[in-house]
């Protein structure tokens, strides 16, 4: 049991995106909630690696450096947007962009 | 292993475009910078240049051909797909001028983002690895964040942007945790091997796991219910020429991409993935048409209207059989020419003196604009399927794939949802010819290339209604091997 | 001297020549030139219907079932090919397609003062769909057809119709589409069949096709139970149209908001194209499923009958009371279909012409007064007979074929499709007959109010009688009414190949015994006991 | 001191998932942003040492220079852009936020359940693929490397059309007119 | 000659085309007069040459009929008939001419033409002159048709040929209210008749597949079986088929139950009633009951049916005749009660006896209703006899031709009636049917009590109208006083054509081929002696003079009017009831026709309401919550099924609407809810 196999990683993977789809979910700040997205990201390279490792193949961890690529570009426009939303409403609630709907 | 060089070579359409991309954004940030117009010009003939090196490439290239160590395939499936994309880029790009002079923006960053999209569209419909493909979708993805969000000084473009930005993020970490577990099954992202080995790992519970989350980020990206949550909104906040890019060239090259993993990557799990799209496409053609009937913003009707199309495309999807393949093709080339052209109508109407975007503004068009209504009429008709246009067509095969392959129920659902969809198309051609309204100043077509468009679609559309054998003809070339 | 058509495409050129005609209005002609829109789009109906003329002398009785065959390949990979031809029955509906069309066209002159270049071009769309309906030979060139004109016919209630218009046309479009699409759906279902197998069901392996003699072919060879499917999705969509009872209620909506001509192309053919298609795919692709089914067809048929005509009795508005009266009339002839026997089948198509020209007719003087008086109620109405006395004995007339007098068409096709439908099962024939009761109380009630009586209303004392533009597209009804009804056998000539080919296949024991009895036979025949006869 | 050599690993792994954990808690529950960022800032650098217990070490560092160094300070300097007045003192979480905890407890629920049926052989691994090329041990990096520019190259490529659009896009976006 | 057969029906037609269509309006009131007489006189004069061509002819021989089959009219392709296999039915256009053809046509186109020249005079006046002629002279072509016909189906083109124009004609008047009514109710009525006769039709051509009567009866009455098996309704099929025909005879002929039209007929012009509603059309279901003679005998509880329901009609319409005032309501109660008779005695089987009524009934009652008319033209169209009187001295020709017709229809030895009335007794008394005789011989009386009634309260006593009708009055002029007196002379000879002396009766052998001896069948014997005759001759005559007796010392005189009100004062209750005509047609309009239209109206709110309705007034607001919850049973329940689905999906597209909430956090959590489905749906799609 103490032994830790990929099976543990997988367990921490799952926990961190849950937690991160919660975020998303629940949170009203878009910073959080793009850190949210980080944290689901974060728990798909966690997998990745513990099935590189599991399988003794580097794709795994190759396809992770393109993960962390492109959480660093999404993190980058989503802050964009943020920083757009921001100018125009004065705030990083999310809820109050909401004028679309129906 | 080093891949040989003149592999390369090969990539010369995707190359060509990106760096098109790259010169217009140079281009633009140069001195006072390139006008709209030029730079339009500018896009779409590197798109049309592309399209010919495209075509030199794939003479080139006997039936089908992987390079790049597995990564990248080159066959009819692709050739197809790339083209279409390319098209729409272009029809989207000339339906794009008139808007953005109104819309005071910078005009060189967009077409090269659009220009860039669309080369990350090539490499996902040519992508024969997941991560290929994934990266290739995260390029048309982020580029269509900004996209969405271009109208910065907008709030409901900012807003779409905003949405479409973290449901597009949330679908993309489930699609990749997807991916990510089908890894951990099979140990490779190519498409050959991961087929090969999901039918040995046959009993593996990540297995499932894996490709049903994968398949929601893939349900995700062409709009199927539930994933069309964002849908609605994106479409009506941002500006309506990357709405109709959205709905068609993004929708195309994700449809591209979820029959080449569902055919070639999932092939072994056929069965199984059958009954969830087949369950995915009646609650999508469902919800999509019931959705639309009340709703009186023509935009947002038209994404729903997508939603529904998704959905009937996913018949052909899970038809599995050569006819299916074609009628997904066929039906998708229609399509993209039905619903530019419709957007493209809404363009023409936008602003100024109409706000074209309820349906209450179109009353009495016919008076106002003989030709504009005539188009929007030809539009709806063929959004509806009814002969003789391409949506007809295209439907007929889908029906006839559903029909042959036993999914009888839920062409029995297309067609009476189909039927439906009549009612909300209709009440546009209703306010438009049916109903006057007060005024009668006609409607001035101005821009020339949006006109043109609007009528080269609607020309298409008709085409393909009326001989639709070389049409099918060049379906056939583009099949994908069946699982 | 009619051997010429045989040289030129002539179904082609009949069909197209209104689409042709649409095209130059609507490119060619401006909004002002409205007199020479009118007269061009009628000429164009015109010409489409002398063309029409010689296929009835060209066409061999005793010849091929289906004659003028035009074919070119189309959409090859599916084996959808472009087939034109013309059996005896769709001769008929053909005619009477381009006759009904030059009358509503002319009709429209004076009831039509909006939008005239819109509503000549939806006319001439609407015709060529019509005509491509009924000389379709490929059933996906059929749905084609049948499609496309649901859209003309939408705009033509939708714009120039009454007050209720909006929700009439949307209606009458919704409706058939829900119905056209299952059609589509059992299109597909015998293709496959045809072509490979379909469900649970090994099919024939033959070259895919969407031929309609091939359907033809193969209809007995399949499986009751697919055949019982097929049937029920044609059902629904063909029933919509005809209409049969629970699925009538578009149409009197349809037919009191359309205009004039419309009304009288609704009726008159438009109507005729749901009878058409079960005669054309039901009865001969699906001949178990049709005797499986019989019953409830022909109840639904009598409930028609009767329903229709009780209901047409409580109408106060004219056209609704005729609209209704079509619901019983088609009645009639969906029970002759169902007798499944010779005089059954070929009243029931002579059926379909009456009524085309005797409702179409109907609709025209309807028009008349409307146009008149602007109102189409009854109660306005009362003692016309004393100032329009031409168009009183028209209306008489017309009235006498609606309501089956001998000597007029209506009644030959009622009598035969009687004898059918007795001969079938009796009480079949004994309620149908009530139908003839009612119909005359309710067409005669409304003749009296309006015609008879002292004239309470000043307006409509000074009414003019028909102008002779009026009479110059009533007169061939009438005369046709009267053809129809004193020598009806040309008709019948043309059509016995096709219910001959008919009963065959809907009973194959006729088929054997029709071969054995000269046409002229009438005693001495060998006795052969038809299984159906004791029924 | 026997059971800490031979479980050493482990040990180090419960360690650190416990801290991951315990910083993607505090990125979704607390309150200033700020106090968020540093959470996250945790499981970053956590998720980077489990890495290097997998035998990834060039992904170790590149965690923690790419999230730690890059992403982290965008993140900083957003916030204290935005924060320039406090932020209001609304509800954190929104309305479905109940709906959204009971999603999340259910889904943990099936991962749990999930997980009890997966089983992986440990003794399958074979580390040194992780540092061998072509038959000669060079490490970590090289091994990524040559990885990277043989075999995943074409991925390579879109990547930096994907860097260029997000740059595009940041600036875009962000650029005052 | 006899080839021109055909000629003689489209004679008529001809000269309703030209005054209907060709010349309409164009020529004068001679013209008009000219082509409509003379297309009658043409026709009568051929039919005359073809009767005596055939009767020297070898079908006329051989005891056959001679057949036309002009062209072949309804082909209607093949059928499986009971007998025969499969078959071509097909019906022809074709005319016969056998000894009753030949009667009838006879007594149509000479009643019919002098019937024609009257009117020259009666509608001199009237407008739409040349409307009337053509209303009547396509009448006669109908008839012709009628009666010519070889087969059923010709005879029924007449049938309903000579509704449409009875109907034309009964509205003649049309700019007033009541004649249209009337001419409805009589199409209408004879439309429910004829839903029987072709219903008859049908069983025919079931079981044999021709409608041609040269195929049938000879066929028939040499093979009873092939109609004596099972039919309809537990009868026999010749009983069932006997039965359908004779629904018809019933509506055409004015038979209880639906006699009611006739009476209301007389808003017609007055030679129409003559003419349609007394000479021709009205015996248009004798002839055919006539002509059916075969089915009828093998359906012998069926003719039983039909003699009883003469019986009755013939008694009951005589009883309601003896309160009458008006003329031609007397005349017409008349008129159903002689039909009564003619069906009394061909349901006994007398088919000559009925016949030859018919014929003397078309003369005299001809002659009387042109009486009437005379007198009615005189008094400038008033018909209530209690405002006449005394015209004898005004109308002298009239008054002597009405009181020969009187005579012949009350019986009197000598005229037309006697013998025929008498045969139709003999027959009832020698066949054993005694309460039918008794019942003819009540009705005898009463015939001869209320026309003589008439003929006083009209004729004789004191004038008792106003001074302006009494200035007035005149005799009519000679186009109309000659017709009188020919058709007083036919009342008064042509009885004599069938003497009642077995030897001598020259009609009854004549008529006798047509009458076939059916192979089996029980036929009834008229072999009593003549003393038997005698004695019923003797009674017959004295009843009949008791009733002219009786009716002249209650009526004779001044006293007419004083009786009439002392009847009404005496024995209210029966007065009253038959002045109402036994209040039948309050009964059918409260019931057929009431319950007809209240179902009609009761269809429409249904139609209108449930199968469509709502769209309009559906609960476009309401959420689908609501009217799931409360509005289901009240409004969908009612509102309909199409209309239902709308609702419904209009409510399910402001639910998905309403899930459609604008908040990111939302979205994201049905993305991830529907992640988890997607999940979900598989594990449950897999179990086990």
């Amino acid at each position: 049991m103490l032994y830790v196999t990929t099976t543990h990683y997988l367990a921490l993977s799952f926990l961190l995106f849950t937690i991160g789809i919660f975020g998303i979910v629940a949170r009203k700040n878009m910073i959080t909630v793009l850190m949210s997205i980080e944290l689901v990201l974060n728990s798909v390279n966690l997998n990745l690696i513990a099935f590189s490792y599991q399988l003794s193949d580097l794709t795994g961890q190759i396809f992770s450096i393109f993960t962390i690529t492109v959480a660093a570009g999404e993190a980058a426009v989503g802050l964009g947007i943020l920083i757009a939303l921001f100018r125009l409403r004065e705030t990083t609630t999310l809820d109050n962009a909401s004028e679309l709907r129906g | 292993m080093l891949p040989n060089p003149q592999e390369y070579l090969l990539l010369a359409p995707e190359i060509l475009l990106a760096s098109a991309g790259l010169l217009l954004l140079l281009a633009g940030a140069i001195g006072r910078g390139m006008g709209n117009r030029e730079s339009a010009l500018v896009s779409v003939v590197s798109l049309a240049l592309t399209a010919g090196v495209l075509l030199r490439v794939h003479s080139v290239v006997p039936g089908r051909l992987l390079i790049l160590n597995g990564s990248f395939v080159l066959d009819g499936f692709s050739f197809f797909w790339k083209l279409l994309v390319l098209t729409a880029t272009a029809l989207t790009i000339l339906i794009s001028i008139r808007f953005l002079d109104e819309g005071n923006y910078r005009a060189s960053e967009y077409y090269s983002l659009l220009l860039l999209a669309t080369s990350g569209m090539l490499f996902m419909a040519s992508g024969y690895t997941l991560l290929t493909i994934w990266i290739g979708l995260e390029t048309m993805a982020l580029s269509s964040y900004i996209l969405a969000g271009y109208f910065k000084r907008e709030r409901r473009s900012n807003e779409a942007a905003l949405k479409y930005f973290i449901l597009g993020a949330l679908s993309s970490g489930i699609l990749l945790y997807g991916i990510s577990l089908l890894y951990g099954a099979t140990g490779t992202v190519q498409l050959a091997e991961l087929s090969e080995g999901l039918r040995a790992a046959q009993d593996n519970p990540l297995v499932p796991l894996g490709w049903l989350l994968l398949a929601a980020g893939l349900f995700f990206k062409i709009a199927a219910v539930p994933f069309h949550i964002w849908t609605p909104d994106v479409y009506v906040g941002a500006p309506t020429p990357v709405t109709a890019y959205l709905a068609v060239a993004s929708k195309a090259a994700s449809f591209a991409i979820l029959l080449r993993i569902f055919y070639e990557g999932l092939g072994s799990l056929k069965v199984e993935w059958q009954m969830i799209v087949a369950l995915v496409s009646a609650a999508t053609m469902i919800w999509g048409n019931i959705a639309a009937l009340t709703q009186e913003n023509v935009k947002r009707m038209l994404a729903y209207s997508s939603i529904a199309h998704a959905g009937y495309v996913l018949i052909g999807v899970l038809a599995v059989s050569q006819i299916g393949l074609w009628s997904v093709i066929y039906y998708l080339l229609a399509y993209t020419f039905i619903t530019l052209g419709a957007f493209g109508t809404v363009i023409l109407l936008e602003r100024r003196e109409y706000a074209g975007e309820t349906a209450a503004d179109y009353a009495g068009l016919a008076r106002r604009s003989p030709f504009l209504a005539a188009m929007m009429l030809l539009f709806m008709i063929a959004l509806t399927g009814i002969p003789p246009t391409g949506g007809f067509v295209g439907k007929f095969y889908l029906f006839a794939a559903a029909v042959q392959a036993g999914w009888s129920w839920v062409a029995v659902i297309g067609v009476v949802t189909s039927a439906i969809s009549l009612y909300y198309y209709f009440r546009i051609v209703l306010n438009m010819y049916l109903r006057d309204s007060g005024q009668t100043t006609p409607v001035p077509l101005r821009a020339p290339a949006l006109v043109g468009a609007i009528a080269f679609c609607a020309l298409a559309t008709l085409i393909l209604g009326v001989v639709p054998e070389p049409f099918i003809e060049f379906a056939k070339s583009s099949l994908l091997p069946l699982p | 001297m009619f051997d010429w058509v045989h040289n030129v495409p002539i179904l082609s050129i009949l069909c197209y020549l209104p689409l042709v005609g649409a095209l130059i209005i609507m490119f060619g002609m401006k909004n002002g030139q409205e007199a020479a829109i009118r007269k061009f789009a009628t000429g164009v109906v015109f010409v489409d219907f002398l063309l029409s003329i010689p296929l009835w002398f060209a066409f061999d009785r005793g010849g091929e079932l289906f004659q003028f065959r035009e074919s070119a390949p189309w959409i090859e990979s599916i084996g959808v090919r472009y087939e034109f031809g013309l059996d005896g029955i769709a001769l008929l509906l053909v005619l009477l397609t381009t006759l009904l069309g030059v009358l509503a066209f002319l009709s429209s002159w004076s009831a039509i003062h909006t939008r005239e270049k819109e509503y000549y071009v939806f006319l001439l769309l609407l015709q060529t769909g019509m005509l491509g309906v009924f000389m379709a030979m490929d059933f996906f060139l059929f749905y084609v057809f049948w499609e496309v004109m649901l859209v003309p016919m939408y705009f033509l209630i939708g714009i120039w119709g009454g007050p209720r218009k909006l929700y009439a046309s949307i209606k009458f479009f919704l409706y058939t589409l829900v119905g056209s699409v299952l059609i589509l759906l059992g299109i597909l279902a015998l293709y496959f069949y045809n072509a490979g197998g379909l469900l649970g069901w090994r099919g024939l392996g033959n070259a895919p096709t969407f031929s309609i003699p091939q359907f033809h072919a193969i209809g007995a060879s399949i499986p009751p139970d697919l055949q019982i499917w097929i049937f029920l999705a044609f059902f629904v969509g063909f029933a919509i149209k005809v209409p049969m009872f629970p699925f009538h209620t578009w149409l009197p909506d349809a037919h009191v908001e359309a205009p004039t001509a419309g009304s009288v192309i609704l009726a008159g053919v438009l109507l005729k194209m749901g009878t058409y298609g079960f005669v054309r795919f039901s009865l001969p692709i699906l001949p178990e499923a049709t005797l499986r089914l019989l019953p409830w067809m022909a109840a639904l048929s009598l409930i028609g009958i009767i329903y229709g005509a009780l209901v047409a009795m409580a109408q106060k508005d004219m056209k609704k009371l005729v609209a209704y009266s079509s619901v019983s009339h088609l009645g009639f002839v969906m029970l002759g279909l169902f007798a499944l026997n010779g005089p059954g089948l070929n009243g029931s198509i002579l059926q379909m012409i009456n009524h085309g020209l005797s409702t179409g007719a109907l609709f025209l003087l309807v028009g008349v007064i409307y146009e008149r008086r602007h109102t189409r109620m009854i109660a306005e109405y009362g003692g016309l007979s004393a100032v329009m006395p031409l168009y009183a004995t028209i209306f008489l007339i017309i009235t006498m074929s609606s309501i089956g007098l001998p000597t007029l068409n209506g009644f030959v096709g009622e009598f035969t499709i009687l004898v059918g439908a007795f001969h079938r099962v009796w009480w079949w024939g004994l309620l149908a007959a009530l139908g003839i009761v009612l119909g005359a109380a309710y067409m005669l009630w409304m003749y009296q109010r309006v015609f008879f009586g002292p004239i309470t209303n000043v307006e409509n004392k000074g009414l003019r009688d028909l102008t002779s533009r009026e009479v110059l597209y009533l007169a061939p009804l009438v005369l046709l009414c009267f053809w129809i009804g004193l020598y009806p056998r040309p008709f019948f000539r043309v059509l016995e190949k096709p219910v001959n080919y008919l009963v065959a296949k809907v009973d194959p024991t006729y088929a054997t015994a029709v071969a054995a009895t000269a046409p002229s036979a009438n005693s001495a025949n060998p006795r052969v006991q038809a299984a159906a006869a004791g029924e | 001191m026997e059971f800490l050599t031979a479980h050493g690993a482990d040990l180090l792994f419960y360690l650190f998932a416990a801290l991951a954990v315990a910083g993607a808690l505090g990125v979704v529950t607390l309150r200033n942003p700020m106090y968020g960022a540093v959470s996250l800032l945790l499981t970053f650098l956590s998720v980077a040492a489990l890495f290097l217990l997998r035998h990834a070490e060039f992904l170790g560092i590149v965690q923690i220079f790419v999230y730690g160094g890059g992403i982290m300070v965008l993140f900083l300097f957003v916030i204290m852009l935005v924060n320039l007045h406090r932020l209001p003192a609304v509800n954190l979480f929104s309305g479905s936020t109940p709906f959204a905890a009971l999603f999340a407890v259910a889904l943990l629920a099936f991962f749990g359940y999930f997980i009890v049926h997966l089983s992986f052989d440990p003794a399958l691994t074979r580390p040194e693929v992780f540092t061998m090329v072509r038959g000669e041990n060079l490490g970590n990096s090289q091994a990524v490397a040559w990885s990277l520019y043989t075999t995943h190259l074409l991925p390579f490529e879109i990547a930096s059309v994907f860097l260029l659009i997000a740059m595009i896009g940041a600036v875009v976006l962000g650029r005052r007119q | 000659m006899r080839n021109l057969l055909w000629v003689i029906p489209v004679l008529p037609f001809l000269g309703a085309l030209l005054n209907g269509f060709l010349l309409r309006g164009r020529i004068g009131k001679k013209a008009v007069a000219a082509i409509a007489c003379g297309s009658v006189a043409l026709a009568a004069i051929l039919g005359l040459l073809i009767i005596f061509d055939y009767l020297g002819s070898p079908e006329h021989a051989a005891h056959k009929g001679f057949e036309q089959d002009v062209y072949v009219w309804v082909p209607s392709g093949p059928l499986a008939t009971a007998v025969d296999g499969i078959k071509n039915f097909s019906v022809s256009m074709g005319f016969l001419i056998d000894p009753l053809s030949a009667v009838m046509l006879f007594v149509v186109t000479f009643v019919g033409f002098w019937i024609h020249l009257y009117s020259v005079g009666y509608m001199a006046h009237e407008d739409g002159f040349q409307r009337y002629f053509t209303y009547l002279n396509l009448f006669m072509g109908a008839m012709l048709l009628l009666v010519l016909g070889n087969n059923y189906l010709v005879m029924f083109v007449g049938w309903e040929g000579v509704g449409l124009c009875s109907y034309l004609l009964i509205g003649y008047y049309y700019k007033e209210d009541f004649p249209p009514y009337a001419g409805r109710k009589a199409f209408i009525t004879n439309r429910v008749g004829d839903f029987g006769f072709v219903l008859g039709l049908f069983a025919l051509v079931a079981q044999f597949g021709t409608l041609k009567y040269s195929e049938l009866f000879p066929r028939i009455a040499a093979q009873p079986s092939l109609l004596t098996g099972p039919g309809h309704f537990g009868l026999t099929l010749a009983g069932f088929i006997a039965l359908c025909l004779f629904i018809g005879a019933m509506g055409k002929s004015a038979q209880i139950p639906l006699y009611v039209w006739l009476p209301d007929a007389m808003a017609g012009p007055t030679p129409v009633s003559a003419l349609i509603h007394a000479a021709t059309m009205v015996t248009a279901g004798v002839y055919m009951v006539t002509r059916s003679n075969v089915i009828y005998q093998l359906a012998p509880n069926v003719s039983t049916f039909v003699a009883v329901i003469g019986a009755t009609t013939a008694i009951f319409a005589a009883t309601i005749g003896l309160v009458q005032t008006d003329i031609k309501k007397v005349l017409a109660y008349s008129t159903v009660s002689q039909l009564g008779y003619m069906f009394l005695a061909a349901g006994l089987g007398a088919y000559t006896a009925a016949i030859f009524h018919l014929m003397t009934h078309a003369f005299f009652k001809a002659l009387l209703f042109l009486g009437s008319g005379s007198v009615i033209h005189a008094m400038g169209g008033e018909q209530d006899m209690r405002k006449m009187g005394g015209l004898k001295k005004y109308l002298p020709a009239t008054y002597k031709t009405f009181v020969i017709g009187s005579l012949a229809i009350a019986g009197v030895p000598g005229f037309a009636g006697f013998f025929s009335k008498d045969e139709i007794l003999h027959a009832a008394a020698s066949g054993g049917h005694w309460v039918l005789y008794a019942v003819g011989l009540v009705t005898a009386v009463l015939t001869a009590f209320y026309m003589f009634r008439a003929v006083h309260m009209t004729f004789h006593g004191e004038f008792r109208g106003t001074h302006e009708q009494e200035h007035h009055l005149h005799e009519s002029p000679p186009v109309m006083t000659i017709p009188l007196w020919v058709l007083a002379v036919g009342a008064v000879v042509s009885g004599f054509v069938g003497l009642p002396v077995e030897r001598l009766n020259v009609f009854h052998h004549f008529l006798q081929p047509v009458v076939y001896s059916v192979a089996g069948a029980v036929t009834e014997e008229h072999t009593a002696s003549w003393i038997f005759n005698a004695i019923l001759i003797a009674v017959a005559v004295l009843l009949a003079f008791a009733g002219i007796g009786l009716a002249f010392r209650l009526y004779g005189g001044k006293r007419g009017l004083a009786t009439e009100e002392a009847w009404a004062r005496r024995l209210p209750f029966p007065h009253r009831v038959l002045s109402n005509k036994y209040y039948v047609d309050e009964l059918y309009d409260r019931t057929v026709i009431g319950g007809t239209w209240g179902l009609a109206r009761t269809l429409f709110r249904f139609d209108a309401g449930f199968i469509d309705g709502l769209l309009v007034n559906g609960t476009r607001n309401a959420t689908v919550a609501v009217s799931m919850v409360s509005g289901f049973f009240d409004k969908y329940v009612v509102d309909g099924l199409v209309n239902l689905t709308a609702t419904v999906l209009d409510g399910f597209s402001r639910l998905f609407r309403r899930l459609q909430t604008g908040y990111v956090g939302n979205y994201a959590l049905v993305l991830a809810v529907g992640m988890f489905a997607l999940v979900a749906i598989y594990m449950f799609l897999n179990r086990g």
